[in-house]
Order: C-alpha cells, then structure tokens, then sequence
C-alpha cells in the first residue's frame, strides 16, 4: 500500500462517495453536547495558571516562587527548572523536524523572555482565584534588554540579538558571527540572467504583510491527570494527539506509553494547535501536585503567546516577452521566524512560482528571529505570502502586457509534467482547468461600476501524506465501529466513513466513526497538510478492504467453496457456482453474527505511510468597491474556483473553499497584530485584531473542479489549505482595477488605503 | 467585592457615598465587567442601577422624553415614538457593539464610561439632551456635553450617577442623524463619530443646528464652528463643505491603533457632511 | 467574599446556586451547572459563543454576573431541542454542513433562535447584522445564513 | 539525481549526480558517502521525488534505474 498505488476508483459506480449526507458527529455539536478542550472536569481538580513576561526582551536574572508556594490553596508552582535542558538537535517528529531546545525554551522562558507573553512560570491551586493571586507573589528579577520587532531590522549587523548561538545556516562558509538570521534557502531552475535578457517587459516590487493569527474561537486548554506512579491522561484540545505525546513525553522526560492522550472536540486550528504551550506545563504541574490539573488560556494570551504566522518582506521580479510567455522569475523572500528559528520561508520559496511553468527561476529565503512569539503553522504555511506578491506582480504584467489576467495566467500554467522551481516534475493538477472554469463564470463578464474592480489570483499548495493508522470494527449486528486518529475539525469524521461504508457496501448509518485516543491506534501523524481525507481516508480504504477479504473467506468456509469464487458486492458475499445457477448469497450482518464460530471477531487494521498526496490548485475572483472619501473596501462578489481531485462530501469540500476565502479577506482588509514601542501587543483581542464578521462578507460561490489524484482509491486531493492563498492577490489586484492604486502592503486597512489615495492625488496635483 | 442591587435613587446613592469612591455602578456591565476581569478595576461593591423603576423606563410628554439611564440599547429602539423624532439618537444607541451587546449595553453606561469613542454620545450632544444626575446634594441637570472630562474621567461628584437623559421634542422642520466609521461592519469602536441635529424655517433656511464628534479628541466634542457653517444657510454645498471643514479643524486626535491623525481629521469632515445630509432628508421630510 | 445565593430558571426548569459576585454567568453555567454548551472564546463579549437569551433578551454571558440571574429566566443551547426533536435550526444546520469545527455553533444557534423569535421572515442582511455579534473562522458564514434563512422558511411554513 | 539551492553548494556545486541505489534509504547512504558535507543535512527534514512523486519517510520506496531524483525539503502544512 505504501508504495504500490492502488487502482483508482473512480470511474467505478459510486454510491455514497460524493453525496451529501449529515455528519456523524452533527447532532453532539448543535446541541452543546460535544466536549471540547475546557468542557472536561474531574473531581479534585486543580487551575492552573501561567506567568508571562511583560517585556519583550529581558534577561531572567532569577525568579523567586518562595511566597507563591506560600499561599493557602497552591499545590504546585514551576519554572523552566523543572524541566530538563535539552540540546539543539532536529528531531524527527512523525513529518516535522523539532528542536526541543527552543521547544522547552518556548513553554518555559529560561535564560531569557523572548517576546512578551513569553511563559515564565506556572502554578496550580484549588480555584483560580488562588491561582491568580498566586501568580502575582512570583517575584522575577528581568534586565530588560533591546528588542527588535521588525525582519528587516532584525537582519541588520547591529541588530539586538535574541540567540547569541545562533549561526546562519545554508551559507558556505557558515558565519563566524552570530545573528538573527537562522537559515538562508535557495531553489533555482535553469538561467536568470539569461531569462531576463529575453524579457520585454519586466516588473519588480517588494510587498509587506503583518503576522496574523489563525483565530481559532476556543482558546488552547487541557486538563492532565498524573498519578503517584508516573501513569498520565491528557485530555486536550489539538490538532494531533500523537504529536502532543511525543512533545510532551520528551520535554518532561516521560516513556511515551506512559502517557495516554485523548485529543477532545476541537474548536478550529488551522495549523495553530499543531504545537504544545500549556500541556507540558499542565503534566508538569499535575506529576507535582498529584491531582488533575485543568489549564485554559484567555484570548489574550492567546495573542500574546500562541503561534501566528510570519509577517515578511517579499521581493519579486518577472520578466515576459511581448506574447505573454515568461521568461524569467526572481524573488527574495525574508520571514518572521518568531522568537525561534522555524518560519515557513521554505515551503513559501517553494510555492511562490509553483502554479507557472518556467525554464529560468530563482527564490532565496531568510528564516529570521525576532521578538514575537514563535510562529505556528497557518493554512498552507507561508504559500499566501509569497504567492500574494507573485500573483499581485503577474497582474501588473498582464496590465503592462494589455492582455487578460487569466490569458496570461493560462498562457504559463503548470500542468502534468511541469517541472516545478523546488525541482520534481508535477503529476496531474487542475490549474488549467480552475482557469478555465473561471473565464467561463458569469461571475467574470457581470458588469461593474465606479470605483469598483474586479480581482483574479491563483494559488497552490502541495498537501502531504505521513503516517496514519485506522481500524474497522465489524460488531456482531454488522455494524461498523471506524477508529481513526485524525482529529476532526470539519467535518473528517463524515468522509471517512463514508469511503468505510462505500467499501462495504453498507449504509452509512452502520458505520460509527470516533477519533482513538493514543492507547487506540498505532502512531498517526496530525490533522495538517489537508492529509486527512486523503492519508486517513486511504487507511480506512485498506482496513474496509481487510475487512472484506475477511468476509468473503469466512462465507467461502460456509459454503465449502475456494475463496475465489466468492465475490463482494452491495455488501452481500455472493458465489456464482449455486444450485441450478442460482447464486449463493450471504449479507454482511449475517456473516457477522456468526463470526464468532466461523474464526473469531471481524477487525480491519490499517497502519501505513500515505504517499503520492496530489497538489491542489485554486482560482478566485472578487469583486470589490472602494469608498474613496473614508479609504474603506468592500467585498461585492466572491466566487472560489478549485481542484479536489474528487470531493468526497462536497459541502465540507466547499466549507474549506469560502472559509479559507474568507479568512484571506481578512488577511487582506484588517487582521494585524500592532506593538507599540516596548513591544507589547495592543490589540490582543478580537475588538481589534480585525477578524471578518458575518456582514462583513456576501455569499462565497464556489465551483468544484475534479482532476482525480491517482495515487488515491477515490482520487482525492486535500482541499483545506489551497483557498487561503489567492484571496489577497485577488483583492489588491480588484482595489488596483477599481481606484488604480495597487497596494504592496498588507493589511489594507481604510487609513492606509485613504492615505494611499490622497498621496496620489497631491501627486497629481 | 461585593454586590447590591439598591431599588431606589435614594439607596443607591447612599451605597455609593458609603463606599468611598471604592464603588462602581453597574448598568448594562459590558465595559465594567471587561474591565473587572482584566483587573483594571478592583471595586469594594458594584451597585447594580437596573432594579431602579426611573432609572428603567422611558417617558414621554409635550416637553419632550426621559430615558431612563439603564434602559438597554434595544429597549430604547423598540420605542418607536422615540425613533421617529430622535432617529439619529437612537441609530447611535443601536450601534453600540452586537445584538448581544445592545440586549444588556445602556446610554448611561456609554457615557459614564467616559470613553472619547462613544457612539451615543455625539448624537446626544447634538440633539441637546440633558443628563439628569442624583448624588448627595440631590438631583441636578448636566448638559451631556458637560460629563465627560478626559478619558476614563467624568465630572460626576463622589455618590453621583446619570438617572436619565432628557431630550425636547423635536422643532418642526427638524432631523438628527449619526455615522461613524468602523474597518468592519460591525463590533468596531469607533474611528470617528459625527452626530448633527439641524432644523430648518419654512423658506428652508437652517435656523438652529448642534454638530457632536466622537473619537477625534479626548472628550466627544460640541463643535459650535460646524454648527455656524449650516445655521443661516439652505444647507448647500457650500455649507456642507464650510462644515466639512470646520468640523476637521475641530478633531484634537491622537494616532492610536484605530486610525491616524491625519485620518481622523479628514473622516470627520466626510462624515459630517454624509450625516447633515441625511439630517437634512429628514427635516424636510418634516419632524414633529 | 461570601457566596450569594441565587434562584433562577436556567431551560424552564428552576435552578438554584452558590457564585461569589465576581462570577460571570458564563463561568455558573459551565463550571457550577456543568452546562459547557455555552462556550467561552473571548470572555469579552467579542465572539458570541457564550451567547444565551435572558429575559427573552440575547446577550452574551460573559458579560453577566452570575448573581444578575436572581429571578430571572436563561435559556441556553442545552434547552433548543424538545425531547429526541432537534429544533428547525439545529436541523437545518446539519443539513447545510453550516459548522466545521463546531464550536461557535450553540452561540450562532441561540442568536440565530432570538432572531427567528423577533423576526420570522428575516433578510440576508438582517440575517447577516443580527449575527455579526457571534464570530466563526471556519465556514466563512455562507452555509450559516443560508441554514438559518431555510430555517426561517420551514418555521413560517409550519 | 538532482540537488539543487543550499543542498547543491553543500555538494561542492554538483546539481546532476548518477548514483546508483534500488530505494530511498541506498540513496541517501550512498549520498552521504559521496558528500560528507551534505550528510548531517539529510536526515534534516527533506524528502525525495522520484520522478516527480513526492515521497516523505520512506526508506524503501522503490527506485527505478533510470529514476529521476530530487532532494526537496519535507512539507508539512498547517
């Protein structure tokens, strides 16, 4: 199964494989009834809470926890003293690289607080209230230090230093000086200069945007239970359980069987809980105090202190001749790495010109540090922002070129066979025919009016695979228990079982699917990547079809026929070899009932490494109106083009496209984080960290293209990430058709835009 | 801390002496109650106004209505008797934070917590309302112009609370309108604020006009220079832009994480001359 | 601080409790009546997803003390389906796949409910402002205002 | 096979090697032996394309003898 790809379905007759039934798990969640990560309480159970530091740079001298421990109703305070120090290694994490040594710096501040916000040290007591108090008797000596906020900045000689170790790497020879640059990446393809050369017509920018939030609603929270012999439960809020039991496991110094992890209900992600902030803390605290120990971040320290992603500064330049073929592309791209190393400058080098076809491409990337908190991975990690300033430059070619945006888009687009910038040739991808999809839309010949523009951008994710393990259950009435290790957060547990049940050929209603704790399953990689319907779902395909072989050996023993006669098909073993011909038929049910006398229980097991996840592409279109007495935008229209290989449930496929359209919108118009000059946030909150509103936005039409993935039994592509990487190409290129402004920096907000167009008229005048 | 919930003027004021300064009035609780959790405030006890009857109803007569101070935004927009004479008044009460806000926020609590971006404060202050205030000394009127003194600050005496806003009825020929500018659409403090109330003669001339603005000073201003540029006139262009600009010259802002100086200063003319327009539309669509 | 003692009528059904005055409402119902269907995603009143209706009045719960309850009647997400039948809004949602991850879903429900309790015929835009007050990042709100407009149709119907 | 950008300079500039390897693991062995330079990085979150299918954690995924093979760095995704 790793390697051998299996026959593709699709052109098979499919019954439930993209229709549109209610999810499993719906009624638990429209009645308030599903858990999510705070809804959990144990008897004896503690609060835990987290100091923070108020600087955004300072040295910890000392902190002295003394009177802390003191106060009636504390059970257990800490600091990074109580856990070990680990070396600066990358550690292989199922597909991530980790370093503990900035991992365990990040939980707990220890030389120094990198960013404000930074934990600093913990407590747990019998109320909040306590807890509260508590935090305000640790007395932290800090020697505040300069910091720096800024990437460009932060990548000057002089700039303060957060990581006196810290070496460049990625550049021969490595520097004998230490700074805040962390990591130098480069792909190249072909001849630059000699691309240029052949230009006609050649256009250069550099764009800016601002670190913003994934904005999951339910703040991060846990509950951990450590008992006096070292056996621990962790209920949490995550994106994967396994990943938080091996963070954890090796940041306390745990065995990983040791520590049971049960991801609860959980309440958006968007690559945000893919790291652990309070769960080492929350074991730590509990394996001290020997009670539970229930740990939940406000909004605000939510802001202050869980992952965003990057702000940046992106050059790009691209040369084409007078028909529209380019001839070369440049750009440099210069991440926001947070306090520790680790931006997504990489797979945003990669992105950056994934959609076009070219012979002569160059990115080089800069993973930069600086005084903010440590960036987490956001929806197709760091691909919106180089892709927004390739797409926003690609328009101004088209305008420079007089030829239609998607002309020029189709006229370069990647297809089968392209060889990408990051080098492999791509296999089958739908660009061509989201472009098309979206020239022939009503939405892109309706008319428009004064100060309104029409935008269009493309975008491109890779999606991944990784470890993933399922299990079917075949109960004694013929229903189906799916055990998958994927959390859900839209909707997962609704494909998966209904690839299971397709398999089978029973009703989806047989099939109850829940998300293993990890005693359940073996290791599965995350809810990340857009892998789920595709890694996941391609685990629960094999474990449906053990259960089928399964099956039909056990009526081959009832009938006392050879296995090869017994055939599965509409959930029934059937033999062709009858009395008088007539068929021989035994239904699933009634082959379960009797499993117990014809070999045991009926258990379908999967544990694999998906490969082969497909890339998805995408087109959007948007229609904006711009008012240019108070600089505020408008979005009129909003249509989201993309490849899904084949949408499995095509609501939850459509639920990702307008969702991750929206949150671009809001990347686009108002989300940004403002420090003031010591470096704290001003605005950790969501009054004024500008996430859309429900008036904010039309309706967002979306259109389902199908390039099936062939290395998928359904020929599925992840979906989640791709549609947040056009919207903000699209929106600034719509503002630049509508006002003839065309804005290079994010987010733009009506200040920014009003100054934008009074500079242009004092130009003018 | 503690919680009383007095049904009187009289108890209430009597907790609110009795305490110091260390008591603080509980109206609709969606600014005390943010600042309670974030321990920007740490009162002895908070005196809930709500089980007050004057302080929740509102009245009307031939001299014009008494709002009660802890009547809930949407209360007060249900009135329609009020909505048809001060629409401007009530748009700007209606904009105050979500549905779920205006079920609990109060025009009493919007002023007194002095924030210099208050939405009902400029519609107020151009339609004239008086805020009728008990303390110690008794009950005395106070222009609403006259609460706010700077942010967070208000010229209220130890023991003293807003029990009810006065507003006249409105002159014949006569409308009031407020806008505001927010990036969303919605759940926004304001960048700016403008609220005009004008009235016109039978020849159509603007014989009386009060212009408010919010979020362009410290304190939400009466601009009596926006208001001379439109009494006297037909409210024409020319007095429009006469008024743009005075009410520009008005703004005093800061740069802050809302908006620029440079910004302020120029919304508040585009709004001003959007909302006298709409002001106008009424008076001639004839109040009262 | 001594606790108060609270009676009230939390779902139609009388409820008494024990909260300090700093308590929230928001905080009662979750951690004192285990009512977790209310959730807290800002405790500021900025995302709705604690929203109940109090006194037939939609508001936001963290911004209620928990001694405000004093005779009063909540109504949270625990009390929208009667018996084994969901309400037309709870079913529409299903029906439309209106949530992802599923945890602003009891607020947009019980803003959604006071709605259609006010306003049966509601317009996209009315649908669209009267629920801008409860925050989703993961539907980008298209399937919610249609889910709650077809609700609005089934409800006129029957 | 193909290394191109840091991994390229890491190789002393070589962007075109033959190697001979019947799966992933041979590779990057037999790699690692030919650039000591390059060694530590590759176990540093990269992944192999063969013949443009990406492949990530697979020691033992089959290389053909005319298989084109790119070092790329690992994808993970939010």
């Amino acid at each position: 199964m790793n390697d051998v790809p299996m026959q593709a379905l699709t052109e098979r007759k499919l019954k439930i494989v993209g229709t549109r039934p209610l999810r499993p798990d719906g009624v638990d969640k429209v009645t308030g009834r599903a858990k999510f990560g705070a809804d959990i309480h144990l008897p004896n159970m503690l609060i835990g809470k987290v100091l923070r530091s108020p600087h955004a740079h300072a040295r910890i001298r000392s902190i002295d926890t003394s009177k802390a421990r003191a106060l009636h109703g504390v059970k257990a305070v800490i600091t990074a003293a109580d856990f070990t120090d680990l070396p600066s290694e990358f550690i292989p994490a199922g597909e991530m690289m980790v370093n503990y040594r900035d991992m365990t710096r990040n939980i707990l501040a220890r030389e120094k607080a990198l960013y404000e916000g930074h934990a600093v040290a913990a407590v747990a007591a019998t109320t909040e209230a306590i807890a509260a108090q508590a935090l305000k008797l640790i007395e932290v000596d800090y020697e505040v230090l300069p910091h720096v906020m800024d990437v460009a900045q932060a990548m000057e000689p002089d700039a303060p230093l957060l990581h006196e170790n810290m070496y460049t790497i990625g550049v021969e020879p490595t520097p004998a000086k230490p700074s805040n640059i962390a990591k130098r990446v480069e792909f190249s393809l072909g001849d630059i200069a000699a691309g240029f050369a052949q230009a006609d017509v050649i256009v250069e920018r550099e764009f800016t945007t601002k670190p913003v939030h994934q904005g999951y609603i339910e703040p991060h929270a846990c509950l951990a239970s450590v008992s006096e012999d070292g056996q621990a439960e962790l209920w949490c809020t995550t994106q994967g359980q396994f990943v938080v039991r091996s963070f954890c496991a090796k940041l306390l110094g745990m065995e990983l069987s040791k520590l049971r992890v049960t991801a609860s209900e959980i309440g958006g992600g968007f690559g945000g809980k893919t790291v652990v902030y309070l769960e080492p803390l929350a074991l730590a605290l509990s394996r001290q105090a020997c009670q539970p120990v229930k740990m939940v971040m406000s909004r605000t320290e939510v802001f202050q202190a869980s992952g965003p992603t990057s702000g940046a500064k992106v050059w790009v330049k691209i040369g084409a001749t007078r028909a529209g073929r380019i001839t070369a592309a440049d750009a440099l791209l210069k991440y926001q790495a947070g306090a520790f190393q680790g931006s997504p400058v990489q797979p945003g080098c990669m992105c950056a010109f994934a959609p076009y076809d070219l012979d002569n491409v160059r990115v080089i990337g800069y993973d930069v540090v600086v005084n903010r908190p440590k960036v987490a991975a956001y929806r197709a990690p760091g691909a919106p922002i180089s892709e927004f300033a390739v797409e926003s430059v690609i328009d101004e070619l088209a305008q420079r070129l007089k030829l239609d945006p998607i002309e020029l888009r189709l006229k370069n687009a990647a297809k089968e066979g392209t060889r990408a910038a990051y080098g492999p040739k791509f296999g089958p991808i739908g660009l061509v025919q989201t472009l098309e999809a979206a020239r022939a839309h009503a939405h892109y010949r309706a008319p428009l009016k004064a100060n309104q523009g029409r935008g269009v951008a493309s975008g491109f994710w890779f999606n991944i695979g990784g470890e993933t393990c399922a299990t079917l259950n075949l109960g004694e009435d013929g229903t189906v228990t799916l055990v998958a290790g994927t959390p859900d957060i839209g909707g997962s547990r609704a494909s998966l079982a209904m690839m299971a049940a397709e398999e089978l050929g029973i009703p989806l209603e047989n099939v109850r699917p829940v998300i293993g704790d990890t005693g359940t399953l073996g290791y599965t990689f995350l809810t990340g990547g857009s892998r789920v319907t595709f890694s996941s779902g391609m685990a629960v395909v094999e474990a449906a079809r053990s259960v089928v072989r399964q099956l039909r050996e056990r009526a081959a023993k009832i009938w006392e026929i050879p296995l090869e006669s017994v055939i599965w098909e509409d959930g029934c073993a059937r033999a062709l070899t009858g009395e008088g011909g007539k068929p021989k038929e035994l239904p699933l049910a009634e082959i379960a009932k009797s499993a117990g006398k014809t070999g045991g229980p009926i258990v379908g097991n999967a544990a694999i490494s998906a490969q082969g996840a497909g890339p998805s592409l995408a087109t959007h279109l948007v229609d904006v109106e711009v008012d240019r007495e108070t600089g505020k935008i408008t979005i009129l229209r909003y249509t989201a083009i993309q490849d899904a290989g084949r949408a499995v449930h095509p609501s939850y496929v459509e639920g990702q496209m307008q969702g991750g359209a929206v949150q671009g919108i809001g990347w686009a118009l108002n989300e940004e984080y403002i420090y003031d000059q010591n470096g704290r946030l001003e605005n950790p909150g969501f009054l004024d960290y500008r996430i859309p509103v429900c008036s904010d936005v039309p309706m967002i039409d979306t259109v389902i293209v199908e390039a099936p993935n062939p290395r998928h039994p359904y020929g599925v592509r992840g979906v989640g990430e791709t549609p947040i990487v056009p919207p903000m190409a699209a929106i600034a290129n719509a503002v630049e058709h509508a006002i003839g402004i065309r804005f290079t920096e994010l987010p733009m907000s009506p200040p920014r835009v009003l100054k934008a167009i009074d500079d242009k008229q004092a130009v003018q005048a | 801390m503690d919680y009383r919930s007095p049904g009187s003027v009289q108890e209430a004021v009597t907790l609110l002496t009795a305490h110091n300064g260390a008591a603080h009035v509980l109206a609709g609780g969606t600014d005390l109650l943010v600042k309670l959790r974030g321990g920007f405030v740490a009162p002895e006890v908070v005196v809930d106004v709500k089980a007050i009857p004057q302080l929740r109803q509102i009245e009307s007569d031939a001299r014009g209505f008494r709002i009660g101070a802890a009547m809930s935004c949407a209360e007060i927009g249900e009135h329609a008797a009020l909505a048809a004479a001060w629409p401007g008044v009530v748009e700007a009460l209606n904009l105050i934070g979500s549905t779920q806000i205006q079920g609990r926020a109060t025009p009493g609590g919007n002023l007194c917590n002095a924030s210099p971006a208050a939405d009902s404060v400029p519609a107020m202050i151009a339609a004239g309302a008086v805020c009728e205030v008990a303390g110690p000394d008794g009950v005395r009127d106070v222009p609403v112009e006259n609460i706010v003194t700077g942010p967070g600050r208000t010229s209220l005496a130890r023991g003293e609370f807003v029990v009810s806003f006065r507003l006249p009825r409105p002159r014949p020929r006569s409308g009031d309108a407020y806008l505001r500018l927010i990036p969303r659409t919605e759940m926004d403090i304001a960048v700016v604020g403008v609220g005009v109330a004008l009235c016109l003669d039978e020849a159509g001339l603007c014989t009386h006009a009060r212009v408010g603005l919010g979020a362009v000073a410290p304190t939400p201003l009466l601009v009596q220079e926006a208001a001379d540029a439109l009494i006297g006139t037909r409210v024409d262009a020319a007095a429009l832009n006469a008024l743009a600009a005075a009410a520009s010259a008005a703004c005093k802002p800061i740069d802050d994480k809302r908006g620029t100086v440079a910004y302020r200063n120029k919304v508040a003319g585009v709004l001003a001359r959007r909302a006298a327009q709409i002001a106008l539309e009424r008076a001639r669509g004839g109040h009262g | 601080m001594a606790k108060h003692h609270v009676t009230t009528t939390v779902n139609a059904d009388p409820v008494e409790f024990l909260c300090t005055p700093e308590q929230t409402l928001l905080d009662v119902l979750r951690d004192v009546l285990y009512l977790t269907g209310s959730k807290e995603g800002c405790g500021s009143g900025d995302c709705g997803a604690c929203s109940v209706i109090l006194d037939g009045r939609l508001v936001c719960s963290c911004l209620v003390l928990g001694v405000e309850a004093q005779g009063r009647s909540v109504e949270t997400i625990e009390g929208m389906a009667s018996g084994d039948e969901l309400h037309p809004l709870q079913q529409k949602f299903l029906e439309h796949a209106a949530l992802q991850c599923g945890v602003c879903t009891p607020g947009f429900l019980v803003a959604a409910k006071a709605l259609l309790d006010r306003n049966p015929d509601p317009t996209e835009t009315e649908v669209r402002y009267w629920l801008a007050g409860n925050l989703c990042r993961c539907t980008g709100y298209d399937k919610i205002v249609r889910a709650v407009l077809d609700a609005a149709n089934v409800m006129r119907r029957s | 096979m193909v290394l191109s950008g840091t991994l390229k300079e890491l190789a002393g500039g070589a962007a075109q090697i033959e190697i001979e390897a019947g799966n992933v693991r041979q590779l990057l062995r037999a790699l690692g032996e030919r650039y000591p330079a390059l060694a530590p990085h590759l176990d540093d979150g990269y992944a192999i394309a063969i013949d443009g299918q990406i492949f990530q954690d697979a020691w033992f995924a089959p290389i053909g003898p005319d298989s084109e093979v790119h070092l790329v760095p690992a994808i993970r995704g939010g």
